[in-house]
């Protein structure tokens, strides 16, 4: 179970590569489910030609760790990697990774999906977009 | 040992500092911290309130030492 | 939208980045969805030795052209991909990998997953376990 | 032009053939082409049928040229 924040672009899928690599449950998982956000271009019918990602130090490493503990409660689940950008990006950036090891598809597929929906509505992260006219904060998730 | 204030993004803007501290005598509640750290700014609707990076109502008591948190709904991910 | 059967090992993460990079929707999506099966060690408590993927030719890749355009029918996606192992494999191989773009998460995990459960109950594949006592098809699957 | 008729994985062990060809004349159905290829030997509960690589029922109808397939429950995945 690792959290991680990034202050500068990652690649998910070398991470993922790596992280793997660096696992001891190789032949014990049948499923991984995996989820990448990434920075659209458009948003709210505008062009976004970047964005800053402000986060809580302290407050959204905590959430993360308790969202990733509460799916290891909830699902039989082997392990699983959160890693979350901050900082100034670009589209098409990556923004989050959300991947889940188990023996069984169920639990990975549910249980990324958990993680997802968790980090969107309880993780103190904001994002400011900079738009043609100027910057604005997004004001809701969707 | 006061209490720490931090406010985040666009109400970091609004209220016009990232910090504050605020003396645990004169608070009882994050409805106070609120209050004497803004000079009674209405609270934007939605707020959201932490304390010790733990999700609390605005009338949660608040002691010396606390870090008490106030930013808008979050859109990560 | 693309269909892949391979006749030797695969690494899921790497033939997602070539693909990605080679698509034309960089900036259009905000969510994929992945999923990979692989190999385990083990299945109905046994230790597996190898494993034989068989397919029929022609059939299976109808079915998962099938499976795939239902799934652009049914939510609003940019592109999927299934990528399938067939023939001798060892524990840790992947076997499967299937990959959903889409402007928005929702859309993406729900295809994701549809097409996991498609695949499963109607690609024509099967699965004989080499175990230390011997060999066995693998009569359902879970 | 004739029927090819196709079996696999465990269906193609106990069958003892991958392949067989019958005569559109001696079948009207899927069930007639298991009968006539595998000496009426007895269908495993839960087989599959295509008729050109799609899914169909055993009183499906078969014509010459048609390419029928037995199988097991598809284990894939």
């Amino acid at each position: 179970m690792l959290i991680e924040i990034k202050d500068s672009p990652f690649e998910p899928y070398q991470r993922l590569l790596e992280y793997q690599s660096a696992a001891g449950f190789a032949g014990k998982y049948g499923a991984t489910a995996v989820f990448v956000g990434s920075m659209r271009e458009f948003n709210q019918g505008d062009d976004v030609e970047a964005m800053l990602l402000e986060h809580y130090p302290g407050m959204t490493e905590k959430y993360l760790q308790k969202i990733s503990e509460e799916a290891a409660k909830k699902w039989d689940i082997l392990d699983s990697l959160i890693v979350h950008r901050i900082g100034e990006m670009l589209p098409n950036d990556p923004i989050v990774l959300v991947a889940v090891w188990s023996a069984h598809r169920a639990a990975a597929f549910d249980a990324s999906r958990y993680l997802m929906e968790e980090l969107k509505s309880r993780a103190p992260f904001w994002k400011k977009e900079n738009l043609v006219e100027g910057e604005r904060w997004v004001d809701k998730n969707t | 040992m006061s209490i720490t204030v931090k406010f985040f993004a666009s109400l970091r803007e609004q209220v016009g500092q990232p910090e504050a501290e605020v003396s645990e005598n004169v608070v009882k509640t994050v409805a106070d911290v609120w209050n004497t750290t803004t000079n009674d700014m209405s609270i934007p609707e939605n707020t959201l309130m932490a304390v010790n990076m733990d999700y609390v109502e605005s009338t949660h008591a608040v002691k010396a030492g606390d870090e008490v948190a106030f930013f808008p709904p979050v859109t990560g991910g």
